[in-house]
């Protein structure tokens, strides 16, 4: 169903524990986006770079993170490059490739299972705040549960519709696949605490 | 008249229904069988809700995977879950919803819902929330809302199960009473009493076609 | 929180997934998709309200976080939540609890024209007001031209998704009511 | 030992359950009644999920209203559909779900799972995921989730609708296997073959109490 962004190889990045780079990552965001000037922005990129080869991740995939954002790096490069001039274009794209490599090697060399156990632990440091970790581990599986649920609902009210001769419409779709569901969630909600 | 030639069904490149040929013509149809056992998908090709992966399945001569739409006039379908089915929040507009894309007027279309509503004994409930009404008569409201479309056969795909005594013999009562070709899958066997002809499914071939008395015998006789 | 709160919040977020899965229609020039997701924060934020709608959009947000594929064409990931135009999954959590609040306190008067009204001051005002400044800060572009290019993108998208929103809030007020259960309980 | 004094419900000021008094010793307790009667709202009594507006429930003396988390330590409760008490995506981790409350270590954990799958025919399923499960899996997978906490009195409300025939004496056997004391409320009347007694609800009172060929008689009188 969910498949992960996860890419299984071993390297150090891997094995690094998952709170380590979710603090490093805001460490190298902060860096890169105040420290003035080409240098830094181009030693933070090509630090990012060849983490991705201490992490084995092939090229390709590397590249593939790229590509939601390419053409608006393209764009943002063409306007600052009107704008502001050729160095201040180059610093912008520069610190975005930066930036989103970054955060996606975070994702590349996780899996989601130990992001969530580490989410969990930071959950239990807010416990003075009234965050109840437990509760929050028990929602996010949840949505891991629900969304199967939420398909098989979807195509048979979607059948449904169509059953009744009327050509399919969002609206006719969205009611009772909400109604169903929220009926579902009341009787998930009473067997939890039966089960607990 | 319903019929199916060589009609075989594919999911996910596993075969779900093999080898059926059947002509239908008879008033009252049951189709039974194990779970998963393919009677689901049989009821929802009947209207064209499914397209045959190979064969050909026709109603009154309109093939399904052609004339969807003249198909689905003819045949109606009522679910297991009546939330699936109903749109509105009172019972008067769902009823409305499938009539509106019919060019009536709206005079015709009121006359036709309280008609409806009071051969089903709910008469006058035109203005009723449907999530105030029990589960029996929300099923029956979802069976109002393909009644009143005035199909020429009506598919049900185990219409009773959250049903009490009573309430079955309600939509029991209804479905009787409908002038039509019925198909009907259910796991409740004494539903099955009267009918002309029962199907018995078993792993996506058809195992049994015949009598009530003959086809349950059969299916007794698997699930030991 | 109760368990059934707790269990409203991850329904949203999940239905917050499943609207990940109708195909986008990405817009090459600028790189975000005019997707389904956008009428996840008006459906949480108006059906839940404030509170509930606010977190399970949070939740979600945290699942794309821990690199979970679930926005639309199957993105995500930390890199999606540091992008340019990621401002916008940001309003969105904003959005809900501004829609929910709005609902929650009109809601003994909810009709089509102001649910659609909510729809429209959360789903396009403060989703664009946190996503458009977000991209003009962090690309240097100038707020106006940022605003016109999402507003001739977006807007006429998202009015058609406020109306649905809108009409599904109500209907769903009628035919299960959420808020103001929730208050008397 | 379940027993129930001066209980009435109330719900949105309307009664739905009045002047309940019982002492449920038997072994196999059934419950019948018309959609409505009151069924559901019974047996939430009975684990606590529901505590009544006046008279108190009490099992094995414990007051569900003062005691509820040890009452429900005590009852396990299965509901219709399996999707809305399956919690967790994965067989192993839905039926860890209840013990990790209860303070056992990891490998005891896996051994109570493992067992309990063992005996429900799901051996070696952990890894399973729910939605690749059929309907009949995954209420077998529902009741298992009870079973593993190993409560005194199983409570289940009309487990079985969603079944064919083989799927309900599944659960039929599991639940007959079961060394506690079982109430089900069911509408299908042939699982209360064997059974000690039968309660009959109707309009929200106990309309009869007695073995089950008397008390199904009564109820088919009520439908008639
Ligand atoms: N959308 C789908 N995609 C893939 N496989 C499917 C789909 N729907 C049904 N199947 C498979 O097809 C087979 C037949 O399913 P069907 O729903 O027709 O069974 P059924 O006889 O109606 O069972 P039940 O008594 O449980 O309703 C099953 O093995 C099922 O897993
Ligand atoms: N949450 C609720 N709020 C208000 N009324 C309720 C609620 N739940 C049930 N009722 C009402 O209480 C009455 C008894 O409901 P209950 O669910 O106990 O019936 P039942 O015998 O289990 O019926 P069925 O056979 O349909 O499951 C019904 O009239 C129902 O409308
Ligand atoms: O998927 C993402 O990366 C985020 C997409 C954000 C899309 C925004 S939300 C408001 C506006 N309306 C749309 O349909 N798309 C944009
Ligand atoms: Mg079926
Ligand atoms: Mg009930």
């Amino acid at each position: 169903m969910i498949a992960a962004l996860y890419v299984d190889r071993d390297s150090p990045l891997h094995r690094l524990r998952p709170g380590v780079k979710l603090l490093a990552l805001p460490i190298l965001g902060t860096l890169l986006f105040t420290l003035p000037g080409l240098v830094p922005s181009a030693l933070g990129l090509a630090l990012v770079l060849a983490l991705y080869a201490v992490a084995k991740i092939p090229p390709a995939v590397m590249l593939r993170q790229l590509r939601p954002v390419a053409f608006v790096l393209v764009f943002i490069f063409l306007a600052q490059l009107w704008i502001a001039g050729l160095p201040l274009a180059v610093l912008a794209v520069l610190r975005f490739l930066a930036l989103i490599l970054a955060a996606a090697l975070v994702t590349l060399t996780t899996r989601s299972a130990d992001m969530i156990a580490a989410l969990e632990k930071g959950f239990s440091l807010f416990a003075f705040a009234g965050v109840d970790a437990a509760k929050c581990s028990l929602a996010i599986s949840l949505v891991i549960r629900f969304v199967p649920v939420i398909q098989t609902v979807l195509s048979e009210v979607r059948e449904a519709q169509a059953a009744r001769g009327r050509g399919v419409s969002l609206f006719a779709l969205a009611v009772p696949v909400v109604v169903r569901t929220l009926k579902l969630a009341d009787e998930v909600a009473e067997a939890i605490d039966a089960r607990s | 008249m319903i019929t199916l030639s060589g009609v075989g069904v594919s999911r996910n490149g596993r075969p779900v229904l093999s080898d059926i040929d059947l002509r239908l013509a008879e008033r009252r149809i049951g189709v039974i069988g194990a779970n998963g056992s393919g009677k689901s998908t049989f009821a929802r090709l009947l209207n064209g809700l499914l397209l045959p992966t190979t064969g050909t399945v026709a109603v009154d001569g309109l093939d399904t995977a052609k004339d969807g739409k003249a198909v689905r006039r003819k045949v109606g379908f009522v679910f297991q879950n009546p939330d699936s089915q109903i749109v509105y929040p009172s019972v008067g507009e769902d009823l409305a919803f499938g009539l509106k894309g019919r060019g009536l007027s709206k005079p015709e279309i009121a006359g036709r819902i309280a008609e409806v509503l009071e051969r089903q004994g709910l008469a006058g409930s035109e203005n009723q929330l449907i999530h105030e009404l029990s589960g029996g008569e929300r099923q029956l409201v979802a069976l109002a809302g393909v009644m009143v479309m005035q199909p020429d056969v009506l598919v049900l795909d185990e219409p009773t199960t959250l049903l009490d005594l009573s309430n079955t013999r309600r939509i029991a009562t209804a479905i009787e009473a409908f002038d039509g070709q019925v198909l009907m899958v259910t796991h409740d066997l004494s539903l099955l009493a009267g009918f002309d002809r029962v199907l018995v499914f078993e792993a996506g071939r058809l195992h049994c076609d015949a009598p009530p008395a003959e086809a349950i015998a059969s299916y007794l006789d698997l699930c030991r | 929180m109760s368990t059934r709160d707790i269990v409203h919040i991850a329904l949203f977020a999940a239905l917050m997934a499943v609207l990940g899965v109708f195909p986008p229609l990405m817009i090459p020039a600028i790189g975000v998709p005019i997707t389904a997701q956008s009428m996840g924060p008006m459906l949480a934020g108006g059906i839940l309200g404030a509170r509930r709608g606010g977190l399970s959009m949070l939740l979600f947000v945290l699942l794309v976080a821990v690199g979970l594929p679930l926005l639309s064409g199957g993105r995500g990931g930390i890199g999606a939540l540091v992008g340019p135009w990621s401002g916008f999954i940001y309003g969105w959590v904003v959005s809900a609890v501004v829609i929910g609040f709005l609902t929650e306190r009109f809601w003994h008067r909810l009709s089509f024209v102001t649910a659609f009204a909510f729809a429209l001051v959360g789903g396009i005002g403060v989703v664009y007001g946190i996503g458009v400044p977000w991209f003009a800060a962090m690309s240097g572009m100038d707020l106006g031209a940022a605003f016109l290019a999402s507003a001739v993108a977006f807007v006429p998208g998202d009015l058609i998704k406020a109306g649905m929103a809108a009409l599904v809030m109500v209907t769903v007020r009628q035919a299960y009511p959420l808020i103001t259960r929730a208050r008397n309980a």
